[in-house]
Order: structure tokens, then C-alpha cells, then sequence
């Protein structure tokens, strides 16, 4: 049979974004793979160092839309770790509770997606009808869907008012019921099984050379867990698993996702226990940051986020180094995917959870002529937050 | 042209163009589509194919490798075809104004018809944006 | 006579009203599929409008392959679904074969396949013949056991190949469905229509999130409508197919045309519950299923039915 | 389980001088120095790399390799100098350390650095790259 090659990319439906799979085929099985980024390169590293460290919280945000905590978190703790300045114990608190529900969000997400790449697309829909309550959850805490912009450099702008809490609690107790009939749905389906298990297998060894993060690394047996190797902000104080399985195949991974999603309520549960009765300020403030160098780490949803923050005594950092947890596991694909079907090698590659924008870091009508009559849906898209405010508060 | 143009409105049939965008209103478009929001009850279908779209949905600032793609892209795309520009990004070029890989002069290289302007715009907004599109289609 | 062929062939029960009913069934499962979904659906018409929509639309031949194989392919496709509409409709409807029997429907049928393949295989673009690649492939899988289907109501109405004994065998000693083997093949009927009409769990060959719609993939405007018309009759043809084989026709006389709505919208809405639950199956995991599962039951019922159970 | 002084001691005659702050340890040492260092904290500790970080300051180009030794939460940061502004060249750890094949041909579009002995020495992000980027990073771009 002859050799082929199949373009996954720049554009195609598999990835939400641009970016180019070169995958040679023999017959349906693929032999090579070949991956060319460089289509989401924005240069976020060069603007970096062009803003000051409060205006590269939202630049960092919008590496990823995904991971738009983990980037501002991994980011100030490399800025705190440069001022060796401590964070108030509320302030904790709320970041490990943004970071956990984000977790959340990020995994009912990518099973969904997942579904939707094996053409299941009623669990699609689902997970993420289960996710529009993160997200709820998301506008309570920061006032907004995505982007929450909460982060800042010795804690967090923004608190969360005691008479939230109940109904946060309600919301999380939804998702959690929801999440394991979903989670048994997923899991006991055997056209799934048949699907997915001992697909895309990624040895531990393969995966401690390629040096991957996250729950690629843990679904192959390797234990790393960035919130159990360095705790920082809450994570010392709160009780949870890191998930661990030892097959390394797309089952696996789904499985210690949404085994991480469990733990992750758990989180976010006795977060916000504590925060009703924690008592303090959110906010250090930092006067300056002074000349050195700092690294900070988060564990995103898709692994470990890694920031390296230097700085000469000004207001913005003369190098800002980020790493993004798909940069490291996207590679691993190389592997994994040589020698089995075409089908399987594209959820393989989906399996990694990859997200090409962090890897690269890097209303007005046209045509005026008529009035429209219709209803402005951005005034109900405010007076809805204002509902939910409302129901939320009581 | 009236009576196509209303049949038009009624079944758009979206490409989703992603430009070096951020994800994040990529994954609001695909939030669309979901149960809350349930684009499908206006005739709005995600294709995966640009010979079969109607509206390319453009998310993100267009940077200089991924440019040719988008032209060629818009160039496939069977006429009448509609550009949304999704975001601050296509709006304005947001935070990467400043880098060293953007095209600076987007209209260039896609004509965008409409913008929707936010980071990222809220669904409800992008629904808004696509029912001022339909309202234009309508007469 | 011919003026009343070619009032049957495009009009009742040909292409008119086959395309109009398969419209209204697609819309049935788009809106079904929406309720699985928590979501609303689209609007009642929707089809009409997507197909009106498409034959407005600007048509683009593709530069490499051959460009009047690829217009070709979708006219094909739709004129023999209108044939084999014709041909079972006229059986169910006003009882008559109208000049071809069993043998000419599944052979029609197979030509429909044949357009897909040959139409896919015309652009020249690669996700295109890997689609046209995996039909075939689906072909092979599901055509022994559609075949070993068919031929139960065959041999249980005493080796007769007309539409119409057929009927007429299930009017005299009750319908098929009623014995072992007649379920039997229903069942494994069901899943081969299934997959003849690339729905979930077995649209291998159009996987979208895979290989960006197979075949259909450079199709746009007017002939991408013919090929979404040609899909949507499938809608109306396999499972008016199968009442007539095994579940004794319409009785439209009286009250009896809730019964053949009935018929009708149970086998169309199992076909999409069975879609709605199910991930799409690898290429391989398709032929065994077909080959190790399916076809050693439907050569099982053909047994039980040469037993006369 | 080999912890910071042990490796410290294993390692005093290759490393030149120490910054060491709470669970960072960063070091400067000789391009010569890198693979055995690297082996050393790779495959002797079981450390991951977690990636590098190329700068360019007024003396010099810098490579600042960041290695995590997860069981303790301590990083190890090998820093090379570079005095050659023209034309920088560092070893290459990619046949050591599978996982840096991306990062180094990364730095070495961004940066102009060369990696010797890297077994891909292609561009990473600016493949099939219309314009010409010329080294984006650097402070002063070269003619």
C-alpha cells in the first residue's frame, strides 16, 4: 500500500485552534507524525516585558482562555517568589478555590470535547450543560465567565462575601451529583471501553523522557503533582488525592480526569468552608519588586504551568519565561500514536487535552442602513447576572 | 433576492476560522452550541467544512504564519459568505498590538462584515451579534 | 400508462413526496436528538431551509480530479433513491410491483453507495478518499448481512422476489414479524440500515471530528443539497423497506393510516435513540461487528426461516 | 534519595558560583559542564525538566535550564554564559533529555543560539513562516 500523508490542520474540526498535524498513513495506519506549530504564536513573552507586572496579569490571562487562572497564578508566584512576599491566608484560600473551579471547568470540558471527537455528541452536550454551573459559579466568585482577572501580586482583588457561600455550595452540591451519573455513564459504556482502552498507550518511560505533566504523566504512573510537590497558597491546608493510574492509554486519561474532578469538589468544598469563617485582608500590598530572579508554578488543568520572572529593581520584568503544560505534552503524541488507526491516533492526540495557545505563548453592524428592532441581548445578559446575583445571594 | 435572502437567515451554516485567538471565545462559540444557549433553534449549524459555510466566524488577532491560511480560507468559502469578527482581537488587536507577529492591518487579509466586541464577548452578545446579522439579511 | 410512471416517479410516491417526508424525518431527528440534548432544536422547516439555503449558493469544481464525476455523483445518487422510492412505494401504496422486484431495490441501493464512493474519490483531496476509502469498506461490512435480511421474507414467502407477493404473503399468514426469524432479521436489518445510512454509531466514512465530513467533504451549494436531499430520502426509503418486509405494509383504509404513521415514526425514532447513545465505532471494530456478529444472525433467522419457525 | 548538599558535593567541581534561595538553586557553570550535569540531574536524580529560558543581557546570552526534582519541590537551575554575542553556541542536551528537543529549537529561532549536536535542528515555530523573523527576542538585533 502506499504511503499517505494526511494533514490534520492548520484548519480542522479536531482542533478548536490552528495548527498542523502531519501524519503519514499506510493504508489507515499512521506511521509518522509530524507537528508544526507556530499558527497561535503571538509573541506573549516580548509584550511581557513591555508591561508592568499588575498589566501582565491580564496579558498572561489571555494565553490561554482555558487555563486563565493557572498562567496569572503560576505568574505571581514567580513575582511573590522574586519578593519573597507571603500571601494572606484569605487570600489563599480564594486562589486554590478559583484554581480548583477551574479544574473543574477545564476537565467537564474536555470530556465533552472528547465525546464530541469520537462522535458521541450527546455526552457533548452534556458535560457541558453540567460546566454552564462552573461557570455560573466563576461569575459569582469574579464577575466574570472567563478571563476572571482576579490575581494580583500578594493576593487577590477581589473577596468573596460570606452570604455567597450557601449558595455556591448548592451549585457545587449539582455538579457533583451530576458529575457521577455523567462520570458512570462515561465509564460503564462498553462501546467506550471498546473505544478507548489500551489506545494511544504512553509508557512511563516515554512519558519521564518526554518529560510530561499533568494527567498525561499521572494516567502513565508517573506521580507528580505540582500542588502536592511544592503546596503553595491553600494547598498545604486542604485534604486531596493526587490520582495516579498506571496504563498510560486514552482511558486512563479520561479516567484520572474525571477521578481529578472528584478531588477537585472536594477542594473547592472545604474552601469555601473556610472562607465563611477565615477572617483577614486579601491583599499584601507589594511596594516594589526587587532586582533577582523567581520561578512560579501552578498545577493548571493540563499540567504543571511554569513561570520564570526576572527582574532589575523597575516595574516590569526584564525576562518572563512561561511554559505551558501542552508545550511539554504535546510531543508525547510522537509516540503514542505510531503504528495504531488513523481513528484511535486522533483521540490519541485529542487525549492529551492539547491547547496549541498556551504551547505558543505566543458590537457594532457594518451596515447601518436599517434599525433593528431586536432585543439588545446584552442588556439581558446583564440583567441575568443580576438574577443570578440575586438567587445566589437569597 | 428577498425571499432567498430570508431562507438565507434562517439556515446559517457556520465555519469557525481560528485566527492565533486565546480559546477563549473559541470555546464560547462551541458554548453556543450547548444546551443554554442552543444556537440550533435559529437554523445555526457548526460545519467543519469551508466549501459548506455561510458565516466564517473569526476569533483572535491573525499573526503573520497563520495569515495566508485565513485568505485562502475566505477565498474557498462559495459566495455570499459573512465574516463575524469575534472578539476584541479582530476588533482591535487587544493586549498584541505590540508584538512582533501580528498583521497589523487585518482588514487586509479578511473583510470582516461585523464585529462583536468583548474578551471574550458573553454568549448572549455573540447571539445578539448573529441576530443583528440575521435582521440585516431580513431587510 | 408512462405519463402515470413519471407522475409516480417524481411526484407520489417518488421523489416529491420521499424527499419532502425524508425532510420532515431528518427534522424529527435533529429535533429528537436536541431533546436527548437538553437543548430546543431547530424550527420545523429547518431542512427546507438549509436546502433551499444551499442551491443559492455559489457552486465550486474542484481544479484536480474530475470535475463531471463529481456533478455526476450526487444526481446519481438522488435519481436512484427516487427509483427505488418509486419502487417500494408503490408496492406499499397502492400494491404493485411496479416493475422490479427485491433483487433491482437492493442493487439500486448499492449504486447509491457506488455515487458516494465515486463521488468522494473524484475530488482528489485526501480526506475525501479515505472517506470514499471507509464507505467501501462499510459496504463490505454491512451488504452480507442486509443481503442474508432480505432474503428471510424471501424464503418465508415461499421464494417469491416481488414487492407485492411479498405483501401479500404477509397478508394471508400474518406478518413476518411475528415469527423468530422475522425479529431476528429485523433486528440485524435495523443495524445494517443503520449503518447503510452512515448514522452514528456508524458514520465511519463521514466522520466529521475525523476526516471533516469523508465524501462530502468539497461538496458545496446545489450539489451538496442534492446530497443532503439524497440522505434525508434514506429517511423515508429503508424504513418504508423494512415495514414492507417484515411488518405487512400500510393498511391505509379507514383509521389505518395512524397505524402506518405509527410504524413509520417507531422505527425512525429507534434508529435515532440507537444514534444518540452510541459513540462512532472504529473502521475495524464495524466489519467484525458486522462480519462475526451480525451476519452469523441473520444467516441464523435465514435457517430458522427455511425451518419454517 | 539524593537530596541538595549531596548533590552539591557530587557536582562541587563542575558548578562555579551559587545562588541558593528557599527550593531554588540556581548555578552558572561551563558550556563543557552541561551534559555531564544534566545526565547527573536527569537520570542520577530522577529530576524533570521543566524547560529553559534563554536572555540576553549587556554581557552576555544566558541559558537557564530548569530542572524539577519533584519528590522535594527544589529546582535546579544550570545557567550557562554565553560571551559571543555573534554567534552564541551552547551543547545541546536533547540526546540526554528527550523532553528539551522542542524548547531548545525554540531558543535557537528566538534567540540565534545554536545547540550542537541537537538530532533536529529545525525551526519550531516559524516553519512555513511567510516573513522573516530575525532573532524577535534579542535586545539589539544584529545587521
Amino acid at each position: 500500500m502506499t504511503k499517505n500523508v494526511i494533514p490534520i490542520g492548520p484548519f480542522h474540526p479536531l482542533l478548536e485552534e490552528a495548527e498542523y498535524f502531519k501524519l503519514t498513513v499506510d493504508g489507515e495506519t499512521v506511521t509518522d507524525i509530524e507537528v508544526d506549530i507556530g499558527y497561535m504564536h503571538r509573541g506573549h513573552e516580548f509584550i511581557s516585558e513591555r508591561k508592568t507586572f499588575t498589566q501582565s496579569i491580564f496579558l498572561v490571562e489571555r494565553i490561554c482562555g482555558i487555563c486563565s487562572t493557572s498562567h496569572p497564578l503560576a505568574f505571581v508566584h514567580a513575582v511573590e517568589d522574586v519578593a519573597q512576599t507571603e500571601v494572606p491566608a484569605r487570600a489563599a484560600y480564594i486562589r486554590t478555590l478559583v484554581g480548583e473551579l477551574e479544574r473543574i471547568h477545564s476537565h467537564l470540558l474536555w470530556l465533552g470535547l472528547a465525546g464530541h471527537f469520537i462522535g458521541y455528541d450527546t455526552l457533548w452536550m452534556w458535560a457541558w450543560k453540567y460546566r454552564e454551573s462552573v461557570l455560573d459559579m466563576f461569575e459569582v466568585v469574579s464577575g466574570n465567565r472567563n478571563h476572571y482577572g482576579i490575581m494580583r501580586v500578594g493576593g487577590v482583588s477581589r473577596d468573596v462575601p460570606a452570604d455567597v457561600i450557601p449558595g455556591l455550595v448548592a451549585v457545587l452540591d449539582t455538579v457533583e451529583g451530576k458529575m457521577a451519573m455523567l462520570a458512570k455513564a462515561a465509564a460503564d459504556d462498553p462501546v467506550l471501553h471498546s473505544r478507548l482502552k489500551g489506545v494511544g498507550v504512553l509508557s512511563r518511560q516515554a512519558a519521564v523522557d518526554a518529560c510530561a505533566v499533568g494527567p498525561t504523566a499521572r494516567a502513565s504512573g508517573v506521580a507528580i503533582d505540582v500542588r502536592k510537590d511544592e503546596p503553595k497558597d491553600a494547598y498545604g491546608w486542604v485534604d486531596f488525592k493526587a490520582i495516579v493510574l498506571p496504563n498510560g492509554d486514552v482511558y486512563d486519561k479520561l479516567v484520572v480526569r474525571v477521578l481529578e474532578t472528584f478531588e477537585s469538589i472536594k477542594i473547592v468544598r472545604q474552601c469555601l468552608d473556610k472562607l465563611k469563617t477565615e477572617p483577614g485582608p486579601i491583599l499584601n500590598d507589594v511596594k516594589e519588586i526587587p532586582a533577582g530572579e523567581g520561578i512560579g508554578r501552578h498545577e493548571a488543568p493540563r499540567g504543571e504551568v511554569f513561570h520564570y520572572v526576572r527582574t532589575d529593581g523597575s516595574n516590569r520584568p526584564i525576562r518572563h519565561k512561561v511554559r505551558a503544560p501542552s508545550y511539554v505534552n504535546i510531543p508525547t503524541c510522537a509516540v503514542s500514536c505510531k503504528g495504531i488507526p488513523l481513528a484511535d491516533a486522533l483521540i490519541t492526540l485529542a487525549s492529551v487535552d492539547p491547547c496549541y495557545c498556551c504551547t505558543e505563548r505566543a458590537i457594532h453592524v457594518v451596515d447601518r442602513r436599517r434599525r433593528i428592532r431586536a432585543v439588545n441581548l446584552v442588556e439581558l445578559s446583564r440583567r441575568k447576572t443580576e438574577r443570578l446575583r440575586k438567587e445566589i445571594h437569597g | 433576492m428577498g425571499w432567498y435572502n430570508k431562507r438565507l437567515a434562517k439556515s446559517l451554516w457556520v465555519f469557525h476560522v481560528s485566527a492565533s485567538p486565546c480559546n477563549n471565545c473559541d470555546i464560547e462559540i462551541l458554548d453556543l452550541l450547548t444546551p443554554r444557549f442552543d444556537v440550533e433553534r435559529f437554523g445555526i449549524k457548526l460545519v467543519g467544512s469551508v466549501r459548506q459555510a455561510d458565516v466564517l466566524l473569526v476569533s483572535g488577532v491573525i499573526n503573520q504564519k497563520v495569515a495566508p491560511y485565513i485568505r485562502r480560507l475566505y477565498e474557498q468559502a462559495p459566495r455570499p459568505v459573512f465574516v463575524v469578527g469575534v472578539g476584541t482581537c479582530p476588533t482591535s488587536g487587544c493586549c498584541f498590538k505590540e508584538s512582533y507577529n501580528i498583521v497589523p492591518r487585518r482588514e487586509e487579509i479578511i473583510p470582516i462584515d461585523l464585529y462583536i466586541p468583548g474578551c471574550p464577548p458573553k454568549p448572549e452578545a455573540m447571539i445578539d451579534g448573529i441576530v443583528r446579522l440575521i435582521g440585516v439579511l431580513r431587510g | 400508462m408512462s405519463g402515470s410512471i413519471i407522475v409516480q416517479l417524481l411526484l407520489f410516491p417518488g421523489f416529491l413526496f420521499s424527499a419532502g417526508l425524508g425532510l420532515m424525518a431528518g427534522w424529527l431527528d435533529r429535533k429528537v436528538s436536541a431533546r436527548f440534548q437538553y437543548r430546543v432544536g431547530p424550527p420545523l422547516f429547518q431542512n427546507f431551509n438549509d436546502v433551499f439555503k444551499l442551491m443559492g449558493k455559489e457552486t465550486i469544481l474542484p481544479k484536480s480530479g474530475l470535475p463531471w464525476l463529481f456533478t455526476a455523483a450526487p444526481v446519481v445518487a438522488l435519481a436512484m433513491l427516487s427509483v427505488v422510492a418509486t419502487l417500494v412505494g408503490g408496492a406499499l401504496f397502492f400494491g404493485r410491483g411496479a416493475g422490479g422486484d427485491l433483487v433491482v431495490v437492493i442493487y439500486l441501493l448499492m449504486i447509491y453507495s457506488v455515487a458516494v464512493v465515486l463521488g468522494g474519490a473524484a475530488t482528489g483531496n485526501v480526506f475525501s478518499s479515505l472517506g470514499a476509502g471507509r464507505e467501501i469498506k462499510l459496504l463490505l461490512a454491512d451488504e452480507l448481512a442486509f443481503l442474508l435480511v432480505c432474503l428471510v421474507p424471501v424464503i418465508r414467502s415461499g421464494y417469491s422476489l416481488e414487492l407485492d407477493r411479498i405483501l401479500a404473503a404477509q397478508a394471508e399468514h400474518g406478518v413476518f414479524l411475528g415469527s423468530i426469524s422475522g425479529v431476528l432479521a429485523f433486528v440485524v436489518g435495523l443495524l445494517s440500515v443503520q449503518a447503510k445510512m452512515a448514522l452514528p454509531p456508524f458514520h465511519i466514512a463521514e466522520a466529521e471530528t475525523e476526516i471533516v465530513g469523508g465524501p462530502l467533504m468539497e461538496y458545496g451549494g446545489p450539489l451538496l443539497a442534492f446530497w443532503k436531499i439524497a440522505q434525508f430520502m434514506m429517511y423515508a426509503v429503508f424504513p418504508f423497506l423494512l415495514i414492507l418486509l417484515f411488518w405487512g405494509g400500510f393498511n391505509l383504509r379507514g383509521m389505518g393510516w395512524l397505524g402506518a404513521a405509527g410504524k413509520y415514526l417507531l422505527i425512525v425514532v429507534v434508529m435515532i435513540i440507537i444514534k444518540n447513545t452510541n459513540p462512532r465505532l472504529r473502521t475495524d471494530t464495524a466489519l467484525a461487528f458486522f462480519w462475526k456478529l451480525a451476519a452469523p444472525l441473520a444467516l441464523a433467522a435465514v435457517v430458522l426461516a427455511v425451518l419454517g419457525v | 534519595m539524593v537530596d541538595k548538599n549531596q548533590f552539591l558535593e557530587a557536582m562541587r567541581n563542575r558548578i562555579g558560583s551559587i545562588i541558593d534561595k528557599k527550593g531554588r538553586l540556581y548555578f552558572e557553570l561551563a558550556d563543557e559542564q552541561l551534559s555531564e550535569v544534566a545526565r547527573y540531574l536527569f537520570r542520577t536524580m530522577g529530576c524533570r525538566l521543566s524547560t529553559a529560558t534563554a536572555m540576553e543581557t549587556y554581557h552576555g546570552l544566558e541559558v537557564l535550564y530548569h530542572f524539577s526534582h519533584d519528590a522535594t519541590g527544589q529546582y535546579y537551575c544550570p545557567r550557562v554564559i554565553i560571551t559571543d554575542k555573534n554567534a552564541p553556541r551552547v551543547t545541546s542536551i536533547t540526546p540526554i533529555v528527550p523532553g528539551a528537543e522542542w524548547i531548545e529549537r525554540e531558543m535557537a529561532e528566538l534567540w540565534g543560539i545554536r545547540f550542537e549536536g541537537h538530532p533536529g535542528p529545525e525551526k519550531l515555530l516559524t516553519r512555513r513562516h511567510p516573513g522573516r523573523l530575525d532573532r524577535p527576542l534579542r535586545l539589539r538585533r544584529q545587521p
